[in-house]
């Protein structure tokens, strides 16, 4: 594990099953943390762990969504900020205008997993295509059953559902299906919470759905993910299958900003080696997504190392692969 | 129908009013009345503050059932029906004896409305502008009102505001009136004009006024019961009836004491 | 203000030594501190404005303020943006109406219940129970339009969809109802005996009594609590955005899912659009909306209020 | 009730000929009014039952002294609520302490003192409207003024700074229920106080304010429940959802149970939705104790009346 | 001071009325008031309701201020000094004239409290329980109330509480008493202990008292004044002052026709 610079976060390994990893350290100081509630809950299960191997620090962690946690962020109010999209043009503006620098840090990964009900024996795997079909805008009032999407599912009405417009999820899926962010029909029914579109997956035989891997894990009883075919088979999501690569295009990172500043008190820097610590990964499953792996953590952990300062990912042209942009 | 014929009394008697207590929760008010109220008579009803005039009238309209607690024990007939039987109808009672307030009362609607109210729900079939009309003219208040029917009933000065309860007991024909000080708050010249009223009625109706002019009494009544109160042990006030007779006899040759010594402070 | 002009008068003992000074000066110091809580209002208002204005002012840059008022679609997330305001608002007003058909009478008939019928033991604890409803988090009330109320008017609705305006619009209504019950039941509660007592002697029944002398005579505290009853459920976020559904579209259908503009405000608020982009600014032009819209609401009902206050003393 | 017999008397009166009410058919109206009025009570109280047993047959077994004493956690089972509960108290306390003087120091100067002018006008229609801007507005301008402009007072993203801004979110119902209040109090007491030589000051505080009391508590009580429950004006402002400790009246960092709530609902798995339902149950039970303690003081005040 | 020695008047008059017309916003309610209120003596107002009895009356301590619109013009001084002026304090001015008023309007609070109240906002210093029992005996309310003087003044009877009023008003030994129709909600008994005590209060007291009765005008007053309204062409009533001498001149011998036609109206 690549501990930090600083001496106090030097610690032996894996003291308990519970708390993984580095402990009984003496870091003391308080951490603000704030921005999109789909990282939320690995900030907070880091923060948790952190503070119980360093009992001086203290950690929050808030939900005011990514759009709002950077607004705080360069206004100086939080040292990071979870974002589950990547820092937008505007936003690093505003950093600037302040003099904050930030260090973008990817520290999980999320599977975004198209769902239908168990009785749905058809679409056992899609093509990005056909989901296209489903979800372009076009598609609005004219493709309203299943046989319009694919000649061999039966004559179902079909039933979309899909998260807020205002998610990073929502972006993530229309960029990928539809080719950009935010091409969408709009007659399906959305729910800023998933939990709620989960509830409508399973209630309804003919529906299809989308969400963050987590909520699938949570309901994989009762809901039946679709496979996907991003050109080179059919492919389940599931953590090795991120892990590995294979299940594209819909894996996507999620990200930490910490300010450069900040990364200079020792307690902050603490905070984020313990974030990267691979024995720590297994925190990040716990939530339900994917850690980063093998090969991604030392590229990251290098980042922060040499204070590699900017977005990399913003700069980074449409079809590179979270490696390539990391490499640069 | 229960009514027992023996307790029933005469044509010529309106309430019958026998060994009654009038009770607030267990606060004996008044105590053991005993009363008969003649037809198409005036009836008034004096005695000191506090002894307990109002109560023994709002039992006759059954108004005492609005007061949690209140209760009375013994005989109250009208027209030789138990008042407080069950097959009586407190509702219908009331629409047959109206009642005039010690303070006006009036409704916050229109003056017009505060008299067409009562009409109407009790299903009024005539002219609607010629009953307020004619009402308000019985209580000598046409004139000063006529203009502003639209206008407020709270709107006109308080001897006005009582003109306009009276109007609207009457507009419903009642069998009976009570009055209970109708006429604290108005002027002479009202009062001479509600007292020809009451004179009026009186052919028709019957009537009991509570008041505390022994003047209006001496001159409008037929008949007086005088009330006063004692101290009771507890430190409370309870009202009783001293004596019943016709005004010309309470005033000038009362049987009791305390009736002499009541009327004899009295004014002029 | 120099002392009193008032000559002394013969009977004007030492035992009386009224401080007029100071008790001036108390309610000077009153008024002047009340005034300026009164200004808080003042104050929140302009802060208000002042919050909204500027993002108000970016958006119409980008936005022609004609689009923002005659397009019929509301879809500033999606790559075809467009902006009509008349999608959110067609919402607000069908979820407030549904809320409003549900509160008002319920309210009032409810307010009648404590203060005429209940008897004052039971009122005691029927009072107090409703307005803990008040209190229960609209988060909740959200989920139980969703997954409570939706389900069963499905059984009688054909075509009713799981979001949907009109349990959204029923359980608004029925959070609303002890704002509306409460503050009705004071009033009511506040009519003198001696207008009852008017009423029933007159052979009124107690339907009568209360709808045509009590109700009257409390209208304006009535009517005030339809006020804040209105605005809230007009400001009401949560329930409308969870039940509701999020899906802006210009129908009085209450059957389908609609967005309304609060629904629209939490979404970006708490959303992940950057802050400053024009799809976050849109919120404030939205809120801006709805700020002027409920002014005229208010102006509105301030007028009538004004027009049927009775005093009854 | 047993049938009444509207010729229990004799008929004498003329008025016979000209009132012919249907008394039966007023007593049936009657009697669905009052049924209707019972119905609609009950059905509002059935809501509030079906909401608490819901809650509480999901939440009561979760409900323990570790949940009550804990910070939260990744993990459902040892998560608690410690942190949002004393920050909803101390924002009760907070909002409270403000809103209260505030609304009905406005009321009182709007009922007794501002006479019928413009001002007054103006005031009257801005409350009314700001009774009506969404409480997340509430929160962008919490955000603008008690976070940033008043940072040295406030302290920045505090307890202190999200209290004032729930007691500017309430005011306009403090300040509509204290009006109602005072204008139900009859004129003839304010008159014979003054007449006594007191000042409108005077009278008002010692006569008609404890009249009107009673409706002052309601509304405050209505409002305060109002802001217990609110979840996205604190959020913009700062609150967190994540303090693992217990937050203090500056200190930054500081949860609230509609935020911890909202939280738990909001994740996948289904444990947490547990403790979302026991953190209603303890959000309530804050609730039932703030309304018995006012309704105490307005059964108190409400014995004497006119 | 302000006062212009011209217009002061002698030491018998407490009240100066000239030229004076009473408003309610644009309706002109009485006008052209001209009166001298002897000190030291009791006057009385009478009249036909609504001629604004009350309404002068209220000026004199300046509770017309409470009403919004409410004002007056021309000269009203109170022992030569200007009622209206700026330098003139109404919170004083209330203090030394006390008032009475027409329905009964106790404090919500205790039979103490009530008494006790006014004599706390101006800084009595003495014992107030000895304050209390004496003021609520000159109101012949004593013996009543003595063993409840902790219960609510609205738990007595109508009569009751007016008197209470009566007590709560002379406690703070007011140097005028206005009272507007005390006595209409008294029963006779006490009506004549009140009018024992005005005319006891009268050796120090300037006393003005708005009075329906016609007998207790006559009895108690030295002066008296009658008001009558006419109608106006908007429909509405405008109150006048008709003739103002003293009570025998009034009641024996008017100058007015119209005044001799209300006090020959009157009764017994
Ligand atoms: N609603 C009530 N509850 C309890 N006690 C009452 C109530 N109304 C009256 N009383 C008491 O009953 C007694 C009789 O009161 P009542 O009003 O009948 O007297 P009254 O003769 O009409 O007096 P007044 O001439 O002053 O009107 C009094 O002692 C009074 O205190
Ligand atoms: N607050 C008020 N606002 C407007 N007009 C009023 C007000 N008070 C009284 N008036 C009007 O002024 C006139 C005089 O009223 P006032 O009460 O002085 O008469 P009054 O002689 O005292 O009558 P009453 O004997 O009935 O008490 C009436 O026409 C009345 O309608
Ligand atoms: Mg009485
Ligand atoms: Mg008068």
């Amino acid at each position: 594990a690549g501990g930090g610079t600083d001496t106090s976060t030097e610690a032996p390994e894996g003291e308990t099953a519970e708390a993984p990893a580095e402990g009984g350290g003496d870091l003391s100081g308080s951490i603000a943390i704030d921005g999109s509630s789909t990282v939320f809950p690995v900030s907070e299960a880091m923060a948790e762990e952190f503070m119980a191997a360093n009992p001086g620090t203290q950690v929050t962690v808030g939900t005011s969504g990514t759009g709002g946690g950077f607004e705080k962020f360069c206004n100086g109010e939080t040292q990071v900020s979870n974002a589950s999209r990547i820092i937008e043009a505007d936003e690093i503006a505003a950093c600037e205008e302040a003099g904050i620098e930030f260090i973008e840090i990817p520290i999980a990964q999320d599977a975004l997993t198209v769902v239908v009900n168990p009785e749905n024996d058809w679409a056992e795997c899609m093509t990005i295509e056909q989901l296209s079909t489903m979800w372009a805008p076009e598609a609005q009032d004219t493709v309203t059953n299943w046989n319009q999407v694919d000649p061999s599912f039966p004559d179902a009405p079909l039933a979309l559902y899909g998260p807020g417009t205002d998610s990073g999820t929502f972006d993530y899926f229309t960029d990928v299906v539809n080719g950009e962010e935010g091409a969408s029909r709009g007659d399906y029914t959305s729910s800023e919470d998933d939990n709620v579109i989960v509830q409508g997956v399973v209630g309804d035989p003919n529906a299809i759905g989308y969400f963050g891997y987590a909520f699938f894990e949570a309901n994989s009883d009762s809901l039946k993910a679709v496979q996907i075919d991003g050109g080179e088979g059919c492919v389940s999501p599931s953590v090795e299958t991120v892990l590995d690569g294979s299940y594209t295009p819909f894996s996507r990172p999620l990200f930490i900003y910490v300010s450069a500043a900040a990364l200079e008190e020792p307690h902050v820097r603490g905070f984020v080696d313990f974030y990267l610590d691979a024995a720590n990964a297994s925190l990040v499953e716990e939530v339900g997504y994917v850690p980063l792996g093998d090969e991604l953590t030392p590229l990251v952990q290098a980042r922060v190392e040499n204070g590699t300062t900017g977005s990399a990912f913003a700069d980074a042209p449409e079809e590179a692969s979270i490696p390539e942009i990391l490499a640069q | 129908m229960q009514t027992n014929p023996s307790t029933a009394v005469g044509a010529g008697t309106t309430f019958h009013v026998a060994q009654a207590n009038y009770y607030y929760g267990s606060f004996l008010a008044v105590s053991n009345v005993n009363l008969d109220i003649p037809e198409r008579k005036i009836t008034a009803f004096i005695g000191p503050s506090g002894c307990g005039k109002s109560t023994v009238l709002r039992c006759f309209n059954r108004l005492n059932d609005l007061i949690p607690g209140a209760h009375v024990e013994g005989t109250i007939q009208y027209r030789g029906v138990d008042l407080y039987d069950k097959s009586v109808d407190a509702t219908e009672l009331r629409r047959r004896i109206g009642m005039v307030f010690q303070k006006p009362n009036p409704f916050p609607k229109s003056i017009y409305e505060n008299i067409a109210f009562g009409a109407r729900i009790n299903g009024y079939k005539g002219d609607m502008d010629e009953l307020v009309e004619r009402s308000l003219r019985k209580a000598a208040l046409w004139e000063e009102v006529k203009d502003k029917l639209k206008e407020s009933g709270l709107s006109i000065s308080g001897g006005q505001q009582q003109r306009l309860c009276i109007a609207r007991a009457i507009a419903i024909e009642p069998e009976v009136l009570l009055m209970d000080e109708p006429c604290s708050a108005l002027d002479p010249i009202s009062t001479l004009r509600v007292e020809d009223l009451m004179h009026e009625l009186k052919e028709q109706f019957t009537i009991v006024i509570v008041t505390h002019n022994m003047q209006q009494a001496s001159r409008v009544s037929d008949m007086t019961a005088f009330y006063n109160a004692q101290a009771t042990e507890k430190g409370g006030k309870q009202g009783y009836l001293v004596e019943y007779a016709p005004t010309q006899t309470i005033f000038n040759n009362p049987a009791q004491q305390a009736t002499q010594d009541y009327v004899s402070g009295r004014f002029g | 203000m120099t002392t009193s002009q008032l000559p002394d008068s013969p009977q004007n003992s030492g035992l009386w030594q009224p401080n007029r000074q100071l008790s001036k000066s108390m309610e000077l110091l009153a008024k002047i501190v009340f005034g300026a809580f009164g200004l808080v209002s003042i104050a929140t208002t302009i802060g208000i404005v002042l919050t909204l204005i500027f993002e108000t002012f970016l958006f119409f840059q980008e936005v022609p303020i004609w689009n923002f008022l005659t397009d019929t679609q509301w879809t500033p997330l999606f790559t075809n943006s467009q902006y009509g305001i008349i999608v959110l608002i067609s919402a607000t007003f069908l979820t407030s109406f549904i809320a409003l058909i549900v509160a008002m009478p319920m309210g009032i008939l409810a307010a009648v219940c404590l203060s005429e019928y209940a008897p004052s033991g039971l009122r005691k604890w029927l009072k107090p129970a409703l307005e803990i409803l008040a209190g229960v988090p609209t988060v909740v009330f959200g989920y139980f339009a969703l997954f409570f109320v939706s389900p069963i008017l499905e059984t009688f609705v054909p075509g009713l969809r799981p979001f949907n305006g009109l349990s959204a619009g029923i359980v608004l209504g029925i959070a609303i109802l002890p704002t509306i019950a409460s503050l009705s039941e004071d009033a009511i509660y506040a009519v003198p005996q001696s207008l009852r007592q008017g009423s029933y002697a007159l052979g009124a029944t107690k339907r009568e009594t209360v709808t045509n002398v009590v109700l009257p005579a409390a209208l304006s505290g009535i009517v005030a609590s339809f006020i804040l009853g209105i605005a809230r459920a007009v400001g009401e976020t949560m329930i409308v955005t969870i039940a509701a559904g999020q899906n802006p579209r210009l129908t009085l259908d209450p059957r389908v899912p609609i967005q309304t503009m609060t629904s629209f405000i939490v979404q970006v608020a708490k959303g992940d659009a950057p802050t400053g982009s024009i799809e976050f600014i849109t919120i404030f032009a939205v809120g801006m909306t709805l700020f002027l819209i409920t002014l005229v609401l208010n102006a509105f009902s301030f007028w009538f209020v004004g027009r049927f206050r009775e005093k009854y003393e | 009730m047993t049938a009444t017999d509207p010729n229990a008397f004799s008929q004498s009166s003329s008025a016979e000929q000209h009132f012919s009410s249907d008394l039966s058919g007023r007593y049936r109206l009657d009697n669905i009014f009052r049924i209707a009025s019972w119905v609609a009570t009950v059905t509002a109280l059935v809501v509030l039952a079906f909401l608490l047993i819901d809650v509480l047959i999901d939440g009561i077994p979760r409900l323990d002294w570790q949940f009550i004493t804990s910070f939260p956690s990744r993990s459902a089972e040892r998560a608690g609520i410690l942190a949002p509960l004393v920050g909803t108290i101390w924002l009760l306390f907070v909002t409270a302490l403000f809103a209260f003087p505030i609304g009905v120091g406005a009321g009182i100067f709007l009922e007794e003192f501002a006479g019928d002018n413009l001002f007054a006008r103006i005031l009257e229609v801005n409350i009314g409207n700001l009774a009506a801007v969404p409480s997340i507005i509430y929160g962008l301008l919490g955000l603008a003024v008690f976070v940033r402009v008043f940072l040295p007072i406030t302290g920045g993203r505090t307890v202190f700074s999200a209290g004032l801004t729930l007691a500017l979110l309430i005011l306009p119902v403090i300040i509509v229920a204290t009006r109602e209040a005072l204008r139900a109090v009859p004129s003839s007491l304010r008159q014979a106080g003054m007449a006594l030589g007191a000042t409108r000051w005077q009278t008002v505080r010692e006569h008609v304010l404890p009249q009107a009391f009673p409706g002052i508590l309601t509304g405050t009580i209505l409002a305060l429940s109002r802001a217990i429950g609110e979840t996205a004006p604190l959020i913009v402002i700062g609150a967190q959802t994540f303090v693992p400790f217990v937050p203090s009246f500056r200190g930054t960092g500081f949860s609230a149970l509609p935020i911890q709530i909202f939280n738990w609902v909001g994740r996948p798995q289904a444990e947490f939705h547990v403790n979302a339902a026991a953190g209603i149950i303890v959000l309530m039970i804050v609730l039932v104790a703030m309304n018995a303690t006012a309704i105490y003081l307005r059964n108190r005040f409400q014995a004497e009346k006119m």
